[in-house]
């Protein structure tokens, strides 16, 4: 084991549940290489949905709660308002933050709520074994969508965005080092700032959806499927297609819920 | 106010729960809009920023429960207030309290029911809800108010077993009680249960005490590095959902520290029982008229008595037994179809006579009408 | 004793706050028993608005009103529907006679006021005849000193609005007419002893 | 940046899930031919390849089952 | 397939209610994965669109149930499936499905709780919550298969009854039955409530007739001009929420349609009870170990026998009272802390000696268990 | 009575519950009307939320039901799809629509069926009493924000699109004749069609948030804040500020959810 | 467009919100000094003015209780 | 005659399918009664896997295992967790002797054969260890007679994989090894009559 993951994991829960090559953990150690550059693990609230992606906090040594499929975001609002300095980071999955759980996603950004919600797009339900999730491609077969997805999916960061998100990202499972700032960029953030995390997930997105890609062909799958933004710019719709955009999305400034309350608080009159 | 710091108001039910919330230590509150308890959110909206503490208004009940978890781990004694509908919406999130151990109180006012049903009409019809309402076995603390003065007493209360058990306490409130403006005598020197912080020392923090209940309450970032699991879990909190003897025990204690402990929450008003014959056996609103019908019974000579539950659950199976064992004719009005009045029946295990006297649509049960029953009793009238 | 006070009228014309007024004047300043219930919501909106005043000696019981000692009638749909209810011989109805014209048979003792007509005219705001109507309540019976009345508008109401109100409410005190009142009664008259 | 790494792969939390080996820009990490007690198949440094000290293979082992020692010369 | 019509296989229990519902006529499922429910989704996908009907995966099980209730209206036959933390989630569809006799099948594989619990493990611990999870009073229909064939026959039983009562009706199987891999008889000449549009004539939708049933189901857009309403409202469907009367009457009459014919709802297997000193009241998959603890009982000449409830509510208050006066003791062995064992004691009245046989932690009795249960009851050994 | 009204209303549930001056009636005769141009109340399910708003199909002589808090557009999504000629018209309030029932609403546009979705935006809940809602503006009074409302509210067009409503357009209740050609458009919109209708709602909004504006003044405030999108195309920024634009906002074609399936059901793969 | 127009205000429905009166181009609507049974304010045509037909009265009137009649001559 | 079989090992093993193909055979082509049952979900994701098929000729009553009278492991977790269950004189075990090196005390019979390297060197595809040990247990028992796993094979896998199933399935007929087997055994031996 490294050395960050011996420093900052919590030993007596490992081993970790996910499947072999989930980018999962790749997220996760790139989350605690940003903990250890940042000195932040006293200050940590983390907040884990239910899904794969939401058993990650459980395994960091810092406080950590794991609550229920959706609801993560309002559990950490409960955790931010109430002590405004500590730094609270949501696990979520792409079924759990903009699946059962969109309407508290939606609203969190509105607020812009400083929270640092890191969303795990696998693409599927992976932990209740592969399903249709609001990111599954159109067409794509699932263990509920067997002719194809008849729906289209969701862009969760133009989501973020339009619904109020002052910091949205994305990367990949194949960018540890990108992550690492993001994650430093997305904490220091006063605002809702939202990363979403493209991975593979070989046993369950890889088996119905990729037609049994292996975890390496997987990541080198979404390598190939994303374009940097900067560099996006100067491309034609046509080379764009099929694209997805990563790195930082938006990044802007609103008034901030924890602090418009301690202005209420402090008597002001808003 | 007076010399003992109390001071005496005419508010309604609502507003007398807010400020026993406040007074019991309440510094969050997260909600959602609905008849007959919005008044709570609005009275906690101008009153928590006051004294430091936090409203939300969130998108959903569900939310709005959450934020409450969340806060309660945060530090914060914390409540949310709602109705029938919204009360429903919560049950996953209520079950994950009592999971986790989560202090907290969620008052409901109750209105008529099922669906929208009877937004501002009263009843009883919630108390089943209260204590099944959510998925798997876990057991709650529920307390039933009758007046506005007990709107604010009760939920000192609440709050103060919401910490000494660890569990999700509700306040079952009814539009009556929550709109009914009357006399409120409030502060002075109240019993609150202050929130102590565990030691550190070899801590676990889901080990429990030998009664079942845990020690204290600890919060994040204050050095414990919490685990806080909704999926069953060891002393650690470490999960252990597919370990059959881990998850045996902890949703057994998770019962029993409500069940073993009763005594310590059984909260009844005793009136004219030593020689009743006949024993109306009340809760909330529903208790104003019983009590009066057995005054004015007893005027007319008829040995008439009621056992008024403040707390309704636990349900206190031992007190209901003994009376049933003293008593010919048990009566139950509610404003329902008739629901407590089948623990009632259970406990008096044929040893008494129990009568259900159940009214729908929102009117409160007049004391001529539940006098009646009472004198049909005695006239060996009606039967089980 | 146990006296029940039910003052009825429509959505708007401050129904509720004159039994606020009622239930503070008798609970706070009187320090008695009191149970005020009211027609409520966003359901009672546009229609027919109620609002019931118990007050007791004893602890209250049964809070809501079976059968009104007093009604307070600001409409003539509230005086139909509860004017009925009342005891002929010992119950009393106060009604606007601004709004009610129309007076149905088989009423108790009835009492009279302009109260909505006295609040356009004399007080240019027509909310304040719920006042003129708790005046007239002060005179007809002795449920609460008029002094208490007087005080509960103090404490409750917004201070830019107090004297208007409490000048209504002197307004109906005076105006009010029906059975056993001098025509133009001065203060004192109908206090509770 | 060459030096003298040592990449430890613990056999405890490896899952064998292959991804190191992909990413490694040197290919030096190779099959071991050797299974953990869960059965999984063990990388292991290639030892006619030089690694770089990159720490890719780190970064993107999802099990933190990678560590690579060693200074940069 | 056999001369009949009849095809057997081999499938798990959530399998086989997939196709119960098909062969009842479902055409419409709205869901959202759960273990251990998944499979039901998933299959439903695949077969719904194979027989022209519709399969959607909402964005949650809110948007399932009342999906559900939408399509119900549409016209199509309807149901929905999930365990412990998304049933909590439908509480509210559901009272909204009673309150506007909305027929439709919520299918609950229960697996260990309460909160996230035991996502991979059995319990029979929802069954109050069937009854009693949404707030207002409301009674629904709830069937226990213990197999998989009884998943099949069951859940086409759900769906008649259904139609029949226009209610929300559970079926309450758990992950064993769900999970199990049985041999299934399927099809055949199967009994199948088919939907009756009502006559136009003078059609008041919400009217009912004498046994409080109302008579078939008009669809949308088939020229009824419905009005669905979720607040009390009367015989045309006109909202009257604020009337005490009508509003009393139609909770009375949503409470009694099932109350009152419960002899066209009770389903109950009797085995060995003629002469029977102990039997064991049981459902769904503990009925299984019983049943074996039973003929290991008998095949050692004691007098044991089972009542086994496939209809677990409404609950048979007078099958269970009359069951206590024959039998001296009746056990109750229970996947939970001991649920159903209330209602047996509260029908027994102190008549028979009840024994709960309580388990938590997601392990199936074991026959022996139930059988030294039995033992010790024929010796006296334990008491209520 | 008008004539529209005479024909189209349940005369058996009158009078409509809205307070006096609340735009919602307003709303509802435009309604009215479109339907009497397109001759279409046979083949009408309409759909209520709960809140003043959601009342509105009751008083309909049509096929309607009114559902739970948030609950409408699932309804509606089971009506669709198992006749997906009926025309579904889901009447809700904005909290209902993008409060409570925000998720619903994001995934209906996300699967862009072909429901026709009216909004009715009063910037407060006014059937609990005003309280506030995702819409009511940063620093407003209401029963729920007596220090001003700390909160960002929604765009709720700028929702709707990022969450891909294929038709998206703002009217005000000033304008009823505008909104009859919009209803009818969204009807004929073969996806998921929205329009946000911004109304006075005096008796709350105007308590609690206007100072007390009685409708005629509310109304003019509401005409006066908006400007048409195409004039707003010409508008400097700095007079922009403030002005909320109405108008068809946004219209596209993307494979609409209902067609989708039958696609499937036909064996189609897609 | 001129034409003889009539303004029918029902009774019955109108809630006395004065829309109609504050949207007419031509200030046709008037005060009545009436009520109704619910205690309303009713509006009217005022005699000394000429409606134009031009239906926005109708169109904003949330309680659907205006008509205005006649042909455009 | 009731008949317990177990058959456990890793995640990823086909243990689950290998159960099925055991329960498809006893019950639907031999039309007896069967229940199977499986460690589940996500969570047994990676870790160990178990697989239970209980047959017999009447009905199914308690359907789990109690203790297993065949056993095939898989994994050495496996046989330390299942084999000390079982009866030491009836019971029988087979273990993937590929995969297996240690073997516990207080065994029943034990029957071998390297599963896991046949499938891999003379199937090139590990995946079908899972029929090797199915094979093998036709071999030591009568639970079902291996005709019948060969028609649940050509009935529940995909035709593709079929022929590849079938013959690893007569393979791991062939090379078990234990008490009281003929070194090559010839189908027909271990048929249900
Ligand atoms: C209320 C509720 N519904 C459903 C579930 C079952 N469930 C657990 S995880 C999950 C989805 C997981 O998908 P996602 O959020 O994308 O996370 P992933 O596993 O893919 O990381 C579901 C539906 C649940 N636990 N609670
Ligand atoms: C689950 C649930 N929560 C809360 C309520 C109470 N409630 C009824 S309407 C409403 C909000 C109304 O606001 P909006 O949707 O904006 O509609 P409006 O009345 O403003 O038209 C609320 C919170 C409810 N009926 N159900
Ligand atoms: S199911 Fe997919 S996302 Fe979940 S742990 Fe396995 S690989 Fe990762
Ligand atoms: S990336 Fe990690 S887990 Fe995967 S094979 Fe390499 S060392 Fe093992
Ligand atoms: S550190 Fe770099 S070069 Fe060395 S093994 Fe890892 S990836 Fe290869
Ligand atoms: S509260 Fe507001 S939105 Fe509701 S009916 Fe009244 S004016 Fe209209
Ligand atoms: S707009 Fe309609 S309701 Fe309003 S005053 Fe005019 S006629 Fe009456
Ligand atoms: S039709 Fe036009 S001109 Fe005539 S009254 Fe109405 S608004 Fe005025
Ligand atoms: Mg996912
Ligand atoms: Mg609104």
């Amino acid at each position: 084991m490294n050395r960050i993951a011996e420093q900052y994991l919590r030993q007596e829960t490992l081993p970790m549940i996910f499947c072999p090559g989930c980018g999962d953990g790749t997220v996760l150690g790139a989350f605690l290489r940003a903990v250890d550059e940042m000195k932040i693990s006293d200050q940590l609230a983390l907040v884990g949905g239910i899904g794969c992606s939401g058993w990650m906090p459980v395994y960091v040594n810092a406080d950590a709660i794991h609550t229920l499929h959706g609801r993560a975001i309002p559990v950490g609002i409960g955790l931010k308002v109430t002590r405004p300095e500590r730094k609270v980071v949501v696990f979520t999955g792409d079924g759990d933050a903009i699946g059962i759980g969109g309407n508290h996603f939606i609203h969190a950004a509105r607020r812009n709520v400083d929270l640092t919600v890191v969303m795990i797009n696998n693409s599927i339900y992976g932990m209740t074994g592969g399903q249709m999730a609001p990111t599954t491609p159109s067409g794509a077969t699932t263990q509920t969508s067997p002719y194809g997805n008849p729906e289209q999916p969701f862009d969760a960061c133009r989501l973020a965005e339009a619904a109020g998100a002052t910091y949205v990202a994305r990367w990949t499972a194949g960018h540890p080092r990108q992550l690492v700032k993001a994650f430093k960029e997305a904490i220091d953030h006063p605002g809702f700032a939202f990363i979403e995390v493209v991975t593979q997930c070989p046993v369950q997105a890889g088996r119905y959806i990729k037609g049994g890609m292996d975890a390496p062909e997987f990541l080198a799958d979404i390598r190939k499927s994303v374009v940097p933004v900067a560099q996006a710019e100067r491309m034609t719709p046509e080379e764009l297609a099929g694209k997805t955009r990563i790195g930082l999305l938006h990044r802007s400034q609103r008034p901030e819920l924890t602090q418009q309350l301690a202005a209420i608080r402090g008597g002001e009159k808003r | 106010m007076s010399e003992d710091g109390r001071t005496v108001r005419i508010i309604q039910g609502n507003e007398a729960t807010v400020e026993g919330a406040i007074a019991a230590g309440c510094r969050f509150f997260a909600g959602y809009p609905i008849t007959p308890a919005s008044e709570i959110a609005e009275l906690m909206s101008r009153r928590l920023p006051r004294v430091g503490g936090t409203f939300l208004q969130m998108e959903d009940e569900i939310a709005s429960i959450n934020a409450v978890i969340g806060a309660t781990w945060g530090g914060a004694k914390a409540c949310t207030a709602s109705s029938g509908p919204g009360i429903s919406l919560m049950q996953e999130g209520v079950g994950y309290a009592a999971e986790t151990e989560t202090p907290c109180v969620i008052i409901n006012v109750m209105r008529g029911g099922p669906s929208t049903g009877q937004p501002t009409l009263s009843s009883q019809q919630d108390v089943y809800q209260a204590r099944y309402g959510g998925h798997g076995d876990f057991e709650i603390i529920a307390l039933a108010p009758s007046s506005a003065q007990e709107a604010y007493d009760l939920t000192i209360k609440a709050f103060n077993l919401a910490e000494e058990f660890r569990v999700p306490v509700y306040v079952l409130s009814d539009e009556i009680v929550g709109h009914t403006r009357e006399r409120v005598v409030m502060g002075g020197k109240l019993e609150v249960l202050e929130r102590v912080a565990p030691s550190k020392d070899g801590y676990k923090p889901f080990a429990a005490g030998p009664d079942g209940l845990l020690r204290g309450m600890p919060a994040f970032n204050d050095g414990y590095r919490l685990l806080v699991e909704g999926q069953h879990h060891d002393e650690r909190g470490i999960r252990a959902g597919d370990d059959i003897d881990k998850s045996a025990t902890l949703v057994q204690r998770l019962n029993d520290k409500v069940r073993q402990n009763i005594d310590r929450i059984v909260d009844i008003e005793r009136i004219d029982l030593d020689d009743a014959e006949v024993a109306i056996v009340c809760y909330g609103s529903t208790a104003r008229p019983a009590m009066e019908a057995v005054q004015t019974a007893r005027s007319k000579g008829i040995k008439a008595g009621a056992l008024r539950l403040r707390a309704i659950w636990p349900f206190p199976d031992a007190v209901l037994s003994e009376l049933a064992d003293h008593t010919k004719t048990l009566i139950v009005p509610e404003m329902n179809i008739g629901k407590l009045v089948l623990e009632v029946q259970r406990t008096a295990g044929g040893r008494a006579t129990v009568v259900g006297l159940p009214r729908l649509g929102g009117a409160l049960h007049t004391p001529e009408e539940i006098e009646s029953a009472i004198i049909d009793a005695v006239k060996g009238g009606k039967a089980q | 004793m146990r006296k029940e006070v039910r003052i009825a009228g429509f959505g708007g014309q401050g129904v509720i706050l004159a039994g606020v007024i009622l239930a503070q004047a008798a609970g706070a300043v009187e320090g008695r028993e009191v149970a005020q219930t009211q027609s409520y919501g966003p359901e009672a909106r546009g229609g027919a608005a109620r609002c019931d005043v118990v007050i007791s000696d004893q602890r209250i019981l049964y809070p809501k009103v079976r059968r009104a000692d007093v009604l307070l009638a600001m409409s003539g749909q509230a005086l139909a529907k509860f004017g009925q209810g009342l005891d002929v011989v010992t119950g009393k109805v106060v009604v606007d006679s601004t709004l009610i014209t129309e007076i149905p048979e088989g009423l108790p003792p009835l009492y009279r006021l302009p109260a909505t007509r006295l609040a356009e005219e004399e007080f240019k705001n027509r909310i304040v005849a719920n006042m003129v109507m708790l005046g007239a309540l002060a005179r007809v019976d002795d449920t609460v000193a008029f002094e208490s009345l007087k005080r509960a508008v103090a404490e409750n109401v917004a201070p830019k609005f107090r004297d208007l109100n409490l000048a209504a409410m002197d307004r109906g005190y005076q105006a009010v007419e029906g059975p056993g009142l001098d025509s133009a009664a001065g203060p004192g008259k109908g206090q509770r002893s | 940046m060459r030096g003298s790494f040592k990449v430890l792969i613990d056999d405890k939390w490896c899952k064998g899930c292959g991804l190191c080996l992909a990413e490694c820009p040197k290919e030096v990490l190779i099959w071991s031919g050797r299974r953990n007690a869960k059965g999984y198949n063990l990388p292991a440094e290639d030892p006619a390849k030089a690694c770089t000290g990159c720490q890719l293979c780190e970064l993107i082992c999802p099990d933190q089952a990678i560590r690579v020692e060693g200074e940069p010369q």
